[in-house]
């Protein structure tokens, strides 16, 4: 029923002080996406349609895990560091930041900032904000950004935080929206609180119904927040968004079913927002777990399907051929040049053949809990897959309990990412030998000799030298099939304006529609 | 008259067994539910460290029996306890739910019983006409449609046209008047769901008494086929006719997730599916509770009813 | 007669539908009936006697239809008529008085509302003026409390109560004709006789004309004037009633009045251990003893018949013998030996020795099995057969009541006649091979001829396979046709028990001599002068 | 104007069926049962000629399906035309296809499930109400117990614990189908086990199965079988609606409750895909229940 979507997206790796730009990650827009520019207007009821929530919503920011928790907060909250749309580091409550060795890190709060309940933002606030998600009684999601922590303390006006090793990306990890700055007491927050001192104040909120909020009056920044209310509305069913968005019910809606986009779209009451970006789908393959110790048995597997076909009848078209690799075309390191793997059944079948066999029979578990339409691919993977002797037996898993009973439990099944802006950050969390979240517990070693030296690789040249050689292994060698990256694909009502460009960090603008967006 | 009280509180007492089973039922099979709320709200997320703390914190710790027991001693005290996911008091949780649910049955069953009862009886009176048996094909047909499917159409014919909203939005501000309006589409697609279960069986149990010597009777005496069907047979047909009408009341008010999820309706079946996908145990118990209640009661009003409307029963000699 | 005719039927035919095809029902019958005769309708089942009486109201059944002729009611032409006329004529000049009063009353309703019902609809009589009515008719009808009793449920008052209000409700237009389809069928020889009595004095008072349709020779004898006797939808003959009792013309007509000669001889007494003794039994449903201290015997070739009213606990008794009730004090012995209380600790033998024939054959064969089956049961159960000895028996039972084996063995009980199904009670039981046939009420559903034929097969059986019966009856008349003994039951006691000639010759309790005059008789002054001797009583 | 045309041309296709049906059910009938048939409403005999439709379909989907159940052949949501009669679904699998095998599994699916219920539902009815007492009253309890718990809600529940395979889904659906044949078995049986010829039954000595089997359920059948009809059908809706929920049929296996469900949100653009396999159903529906009212209106002898 509910789709399980989890706290995946992370940070650009960056420079040590705040404020200044990095390489654009490319934002496709599509030629027909020529979406009304003009100068942001106040003013209208904004109303979102997003095919998440729960009635067991909570507030504690530690747990939140989708969509509509995640809108919802940015509505109401700031936090230390925003990612703009560009992809760019770039000041919000703290004004700057600077590490002379990155291991301690200095924020510089913002002054003049007020909570809805008026109570002036304070350095206290925002170390009791971050202390919420550290120490052992923590049940934050992102308690371990905070395990190399040593000391949060107050300095002046200044956040100083000591790490136990130097890591130039902390403050990327400062901006996830699991850490808003919130009002604290005695050096902690009430996780319970819808207090915040974001664009937007919490006027009702039934979990799993809706949130409406309105402007925030005192709001700093002078340029945001151009809606006098939004209304978040949590829309489970797909056709039900769709209706509602036809019938002016909404002015935005998530996740626009693939099946119907072209159909939206001739319609003329909507557009489309299509946000390509490092998100990707993938088939983890156990690489601990018989057939697929051997890496023929994955080649075979990775040339047996056809991936342009996935992305034509799983997304529609509203996503890009990926090649096993979970580095994007967003990425700055993305290697773009890498030998492209065609749907080939006799190159699955020689490698088949290299590993001994002459035909191959797995199962593969899926549940559109792992992404839409993954159940589809796997059918579709497993009618292509025949003609090179390899059966793929679909198993279709409960969406419910998918992530506990079915993701690195099986030994071949769906998944996906939200992407990483950041190179590193993504082979750590997934491909790194051990690695909590290494969801085919593969291993390599010279993968692994590889991730700890780019990461204090400061020559440009050699680091994508490096990260490319890491993608050729992880795509050539590693245990995962990436089939493609699929876009963010929203609806937008007519009226609805939207800057030029759209983050592709998170869906809905990087859950900053609700500040971002006008009615024109 | 103390039969009747005897009987209601015979049955009310059945009806608690029937809660007692129910509720141990749902336990038992939430507990066999693989994961737990600990694992739910933590996600992929999930260390042990982390699962141990909320694990501790939840107080999942404890034994299925000692939980069972802690949450049956304190229903039995009137306290259904906190939502374990949200903290929240459950009675609050509900509260609100409880009452859309009741809105949006009650709403579907003003529209339906009497269109049913009305179809049921003209189908009677003129059976194996052409309106018997078109009335009779439109109701199976209506019925045979997914109700989703169903509510789709609705919202294809009558909201895209923009005659009536295609989802239900209840704010603090929403009037009886918004609301009747507003939730007009998922009644409709109720009424489509349970007219044809009603109108047939009443058809059925008027045209299962004209064969009665008391029906030919009235016909004897000159009476009307309208007032045979209505004065004679109707009174008669009245359990169970009752009886349906009460299942389906019942089915109106534990069986709509699927029209909720359309019209992102805000009842109790959706909230009931949000904590079993949470392994939110209490709110599982206390949403199976008030259903099985709402069964229970239904029929003891049927049972009652179709007593009262009995002169067999009610006038003993 | 003299007087004007009211209702005349010429050449009237009515069709009935089975499955596709219409047979017909009534072949082209005539009638005339005058202002305030009462005319007798008599024949047997399927003789279309009811079918007839409902036409005469311009009604046929769902699933029949009037085919031709003319039913014209003083000037009216009912086959012509538009339907509002005729709904407009019933109820109000032309009333119905139907068999069984229980189900013809709507039990959602009061009798005064249900008397109400035509007077007020069809425009006579304002409510009120017909509630007075209805309590003066009440208390014509001889009802207990006729102020109250028009406010009582059907279901709470009694059968032979209920069928005086349903004449009343007839009579509440005054209409010009009553039609009285079996009125008293269903009601104990007793209560038959107040019922009879009320129904005619009513008629006699109104001046109303009345078709009275009747299977009993002896009722229709009190009630007509004139006697109509049909046979399988045609006519027979028709007379006034004294001559046509006097002197039948017909062959039909003969037999139909020879039924109650059957009488077979009395057996010897019985010797030696009885097959069954009825010990000081006293037995009851909840709280309420049914049976009292009973004690009989019933020795082979002998027949016993318990006789008594409803609810005089006759067929309690059997059931305590057949072990569906288990006493409460006493025991029942077979062969001298006890036999446990409840039939399921009793053996397989036990259950054998002791059979039942049921009243209604309808609801005592199952009717979705084959004769086959419903026969070759038992003796495929107690005796082991199987095979072509299983089939053979069951050939030899069917000849062993008279149906053609290859004709019956693979039927449905629903593509026999009612006698014939009682044939199969009987086969079932003797495929058995008991001792003792518990028979309850076996006769009391069937039509007379069928009934005589009935019993003439029990007593060839009984000699031939040396069989006991418990005969359990209301019927006087069967009694005295094949029992050897007599028990009289009232309120669960049994009041007098001997030798049948002897029982009825000189009875020695006023129960019994009540029981025994409430017989009717083919003669037309039995009703005035049993009233007329009752009343010296009284 | 299009719902005008299409429901003359129904009309039209019903009549022409309907008279069909009849004629050639009349002429195929061995002579013992053809009165039966000429006297069938023609109701009847359109609602028999769908069904041997489907039988025939679902029997012979192999040999007469143009492609293969999965295959996915070309495009997604190619238009109505040669050699795609119907055209193909998302995944570009022929839909002509996915029907004619969508007969097979779900009338398959929908039979076992409902023969399953109503052979424990009416054994265990029917015993209750032989057995009466402790027997009786805790079976009972127990099922109005369960039919207490909304069957969705409970069918999701034990489809999350046990999975969902075809059998699980059979057996879940059937479970909790039985309580419903259970209630009716009983009250029906409650009326047959009073009539003399149990009581003979009895009184001879007949085990309890010789009763149930041979004496209680044949006559127990025609509302039985009413009931047949109708949760035959609600299995199609059921499966629909878990499928809705997540749960269903598993893929590539055609059927026609998941497919309606798969291309739910076209309706949203009037496209007319989602109402094949719901019209496949709806139509199966109404057919089943025409048979079914027409032997319940000769079982009740009911003629007018």
């Amino acid at each position: 029923m509910t789709n399980l979507t989890f706290p995946r997206g992370m940070t650009r790796r960056g420079l040590l002080k705040g404020g200044v730009a990095l390489t654009a990650a490319g934002l496709i827009l599509p030629a027909h996406m020529a979406l009304a520019q003009t100068e942001p207007k106040k003013g209208g009821v904004f109303r979102v349609g997003i095919g998440h929530g729960s009635s067991t919503d909570g507030y504690d920011p530690g747990l939140w895990d989708q969509l509509f928790v995640q809108t919802f907060a940015a509505a109401r909250h700031n936090y230390l560091i925003e990612i703009a749309a560009d992809g760019n580091l770039v000041p919000e409550i703290a004004e700057s930041w600077d590490s002379a060795d990155g291991a301690t890190w200095v924020f510089r709060i913002r002054q003049g900032v007020s909570f809805h309940s008026g109570k002036a933002l304070t350095p206290e606030d925002v170390v009791a904000s971050l202390n919420h998600h550290r120490g052992e009684a923590s049940t934050s999601a992102v308690k371990p950004y905070f395990d190399p922590v040593t000391d949060i303390r107050v300095d002046g006006q200044n956040v100083v935080v000591t790490l136990n090793a130097p890591n130039a990306d902390f403050p990327y990890l400062m901006s996830d929206y699991h850490l808003p700055v919130m009002p604290g007491t005695d050096g902690k927050i009430d996780p319970t609180s819808t207090d915040g001192c974001g664009g937007y104040v919490v006027e009702s909120y039934e979990p799993g119904v809706q949130a409406t909020l309105n402007r925030n009056p005192n709001y700093w920044k002078p340029d945001r927040a151009h809606f006098d209310q939004i209304v978040l509305l949590t829309i489970l069913d797909p056709a039900a968004r769709l209706n509602a968005l036809m019938t002016s019910e909404v002015d935005t809606i998530d996740q626009v079913d693939p099946a119907s986009i072209s159909l939206l779209e001739s319609r003329g009451v909507a557009k489309i927002l299509s946000i390509s970006g490092n998100a990707h789908y993938c088939f983890p393959m156990d690489a601990r777990a018989a057939p697929f110790t051997d890496n023929n048995v994955r080649m075979a597997l990775k040339y047996a399907f056809d991936r342009q076909e996935l992305v034509d009848k799983i997304l529609a078209g509203h996503g890009s051929v990926a090649n096993d690799n979970p580095i994007g075309p967003a990425n700055r390191y993305f290697f773009a040049g890498m030998e492209a793997k065609a749907y080939d059944p006799d190159k699955a079948k020689f490698h088949l053949k290299e590993a001994g066999m002459d035909k191959l029979e797995v199962t593969l578990s899926a549940a559109n809990a792992a992404f839409s339409g993954a159940v589809d691919a796997a059918v579709l993977m497993s009618e292509k897959a025949a003609a090179a002797g390899i059966t793929i037996t679909v198993d279709r898993v409960p969406d419910d309990g998918y992530w506990d009973n079915v993701w690195m439990k099986k030994p071949f099944c769906a998944s996906y990412w939200g992407g990483r802006p950041v190179e590193d950050q993504m082979f750590t969390t997934a491909y790194q030998s051990g690695a909590s979240w290494n969801e085919s517990f593969w291993s390599n070693e010279a993968f692994d000799k590889l991730l700890v030296a780019a990461r204090s690789e400061l020559d440009d040249a050699k680091r994508r030298e490096m990260y490319q050689e890491m993608q050729r292994l992880v795509s050539f060698e590693g245990a995962t099939i990436i089939p493609m990256y699929n876009n963010y694909v929203m609806a937008l009502a007519n009226t609805v304006a939207t800057p030029e460009k759209v983050s592709n960090n998170w869906n809905l603008d990087g859950f900053r529609c609700v500040e971002r967006w006008w009615f024109a | 008259m103390t039969e009747i009280w005897r009987m209601i509180g015979q049955r009310l007492l059945l009806g608690m067994l029937t809660l007692f089973i129910i509720s141990v039922v749902i336990f038992g099979a939430t507990e066999l539910l693989p994961g737990d709320l600990a694992r739910e709200l933590l996600g992929q997320s999930a260390t042990e460290e982390t699962l141990a703390a909320l694990r501790e914190q939840l107080g999942l710790n404890d034994p299925a029996p000692v939980r069972y027991w802690n949450w049956l001693t304190g229903v039995l005290q009137g306290d259904f306890g906190v939502s374990m996911a949200t903290q929240k008091p459950i009675s609050e949780l509900v509260g609100t739910r409880l009452g859309n649910t009741l809105f949006l049955a009650l709403y579907a069953a003003a529209l339906s019983v009497p269109l049913s009862l009305l179809l049921g009886v003209l189908a009677a009176l003129w059976r194996n006409s052409v309106f018997d048996r078109a009335s009779n094909a439109l109701a199976l047909t209506a019925i045979s449609f997914p109700e989703f499917f169903v509510a789709y159409i609705l919202i294809l014919w009558l909201a895209q046209t923009g005659l009536f909203p295609s989802m239900v939005r209840i704010t603090g501000a929403t009037t009886t008047g918004d609301l009747l309006y507003s939730a007009f589409l998922p009644a409709l697609t109720l009424t489509l769901v349970v007219t044809a279960h009603m109108m047939r069986m009443t058809r059925a149990a008027i045209i299962n008494l004209l064969a009665s010597p008391y029906i030919e009777m009235a016909r004897l005496k000159g009476m009307s086929p309208m007032r045979v069907v209505l004065h004679h047979a109707v009174p008669n047909a009245l359990a169970p006719i009752i009886n349906v009408v009460a299942l389906n009341l019942a089915y109106l008010i534990t069986g709509v997730v699927v029209v909720e999820v359309v019209f992102v309706y805000p009842g109790l079946g959706q909230l009931m599916i949000d904590a079993v996908t949470n392994r939110d145990i209490p709110v599982v118990q206390a949403i199976a509770l008030i259903f099985a209640s709402a069964y229970v009661l239904l029929n003891l009003l049927a049972d009652v009813l179709s007593t009262v409307t009995n002169p067999r029963l009610m006038h003993r000699t | 007669m003299g007087r004007d005719i009211l209702l005349s039927i010429r050449g009237l035919r009515i069709d009935g539908r089975s499955g596709d095809a219409w047979h017909p029902i009534v072949k082209g019958v005539d009638l005339t009936l005058h202002r305030g005769e009462v005319l007798g309708l008599i024949g047997e089942s399927g003789a279309g006697k009811s079918t007839l009486g409902l036409a005469a109201m311009g009604f046929a059944r769902d699933g029949c239809r009037i085919s031709g002729g003319t039913i014209n009611f003083d000037g009216i032409d009912l086959c012509t008529a538009p339907e509002a006329i005729r709904r407009g004529l019933r109820g109000k000049r032309i009333a119905y008085v139907a068999q069984s009063a229980a189900a013809s009353f709507n039990p959602a309703h009061r009798l005064i509302d249900q008397y109400c019902e035509a007077p007020v609809v069809h425009g006579v009589m304002p409510r009120e003026k017909a509630e007075g009515d209805a309590v003066d008719l009440y208390r014509r009808m001889r009802l207990p409390n006729p102020e109250d009793i028009g406010f009582r449920y059907p279901h709470q008052v009694s059968g032979g109560q209920l069928q005086r209000a349903m004449t009343a409700m007839a009579m509440a237009c005054r209409p010009d004709l009553i039609i009285f389809d079996e009125p008293t069928t269903a009601l104990d020889v007793m209560t038959q006789i107040e019922v009879l009595a009320a129904i005619r004095d009513i008629v006699r008072q109104s001046g109303t004309a009345a078709i009275y349709i009747t299977h009993d020779l002896a009722v229709v004898a009190q009630m007509a004037d004139r006697i109509k006797v049909l046979l399988r939808g045609d006519e027979v003959e028709e007379a006034d009633t004294r001559s046509m009792l006097a002197a039948p013309r017909q062959a039909y007509t003969r037999s139909l009045w020879a039924v109650r000669s059957f009488a077979r001889p009395e057996q010897p007494p019985g010797r030696g251990t009885p097959v069954v003794s009825v010990r000081n039994v006293t037995a009851g449903y909840g709280a309420v003893d049914v049976l009292k201290n009973v004690s009989f015997d019933i020795h082979a070739r002998r027949t016993v018949a318990v006789v008594g009213e409803s609810g005089s606990g006759k067929s309690t008794a059997a059931r305590v013998i057949a072990g569906l009730l288990p006493p409460r004090k006493g025991q029942v012995l077979m062969g001298g030996k006890t036999l446990p209380p409840g039939f399921r600790a009793r053996s397989r033998d036990e259950l054998r020795q002791c059979q039942m024939i049921y009243q209604m054959a309808d609801t005592a064969l199952n009717p979705k099995l084959r004769l086959r089956e419903l026969i070759g049961r038992p003796a495929e159960m107690y005796l082991g057969l199987t095979g072509t000895a299983l089939e053979a028996r069951i050939r030899d039972l069917l000849a062993l009541i008279e149906l053609e084996p290859d004709t019956y063995i693979d039927r449905l009980p629903s593509e026999l006649s009612g006698g014939q199904k009682q044939r199969i009670g009987i086969a079932r039981a003797l495929a058995a091979e008991p001792q003792l046939i518990i028979c309850d009420e076996v006769t009391s559903a069937l039509d007379q001829i069928v009934q005589e034929d009935i019993l003439k097969l029990l007593d060839r059986l009984q000699g031939e396979l040396n069989l006991a019966y418990m005969f359990i009856t209301h019927d006087l008349a069967t009694v005295k046709s094949i029992a050897d003994e007599v028990v009289v039951m009232q309120q669960g006691a049994v009041v007098e028990h001997g030798p049948k000639a002897a029982l009825f010759a000189f009875p020695r309790q006023d129960y019994t001599r009540l029981l025994l005059s409430s017989v009717p008789e083919m003669d037309p002054d039995w009703l005035n002068r049993l009233l007329a001797a009752r009343g010296e009583d009284a | 104007m299009a719902v005008l045309v299409s429901l003359i041309v129904g009309l039209g296709l019903f009549f022409i069926i309907g008279f069909a049906a009849r004629a050639g059910l009349r002429a195929a009938a061995p002579a013992r049962h053809r009165p039966m048939f000429r006297d069938m409403p023609l109701t009847a005999s359109f609602g028999l000629a769908v069904i041997l439709v489907y039988v025939v379909v679902a029997i012979l989907a192999p040999v007469i399906a143009p492609f293969g159940e999965g295959e996915v052949l070309g495009d997604q949501y190619l238009p109505w035309a040669a050699p795609h009669y119907l055209g193909t679904d998302k995944l570009g699998r022929d839909m002509l296809t996915r029907l004619i095998f969508g007969a097979r599994n779900t009338v398959g699916i929908a039979f076992a499930t409902t023969a399953l219920a109503f052979v424990a539902g009416s054994v265990l009815g029917i015993w209750a109400a032989l057995a009466g007492g402790w027997l009786d009253q805790g079976l009972s309890r127990l099922v109005d117990a369960l039919m207490a718990i909304p069957a969705l809600i409970f069918s999701l529940l034990l489809l999350t614990i046990f999975g969902t395979s075809v059998l699980t889904l059979i057996l879940v659906i059937a479970a909790v189908d039985a309580t419903r044949v259970y209630r009716l078995a009983r009250s029906v049986a409650q009326g047959i086990v009073v009539m003399d010829y149990i009581e003979a039954a009895r009184l001879r000595g007949e085990g309890n199965w010789h009763l149930i089997r041979r004496e209680i359920l044949p006559n127990a059948m025609a509302p039985l079988v009413a009931e047949f009809g109708l949760r035959f059908c609600f299995v199609f809706l059921s499966i629909s609606a878990l499928s809705f929920l997540g749960l269903g049929i598993k893929p590539p296996t055609a059927d026609w409750g998941s497919m309606v469900r798969e291309n739910a949100t076209l309706i949203t653009f009037g496209d007319i895909t989602p109402l094949l396999p719901a019209g496949a159903i709806a139509l199966l529906t109404v057919a089943v229940n025409f048979v079914v009212d027409w032997q319940l209106q000769r079982a009740s002898g009911l003629k007018e």
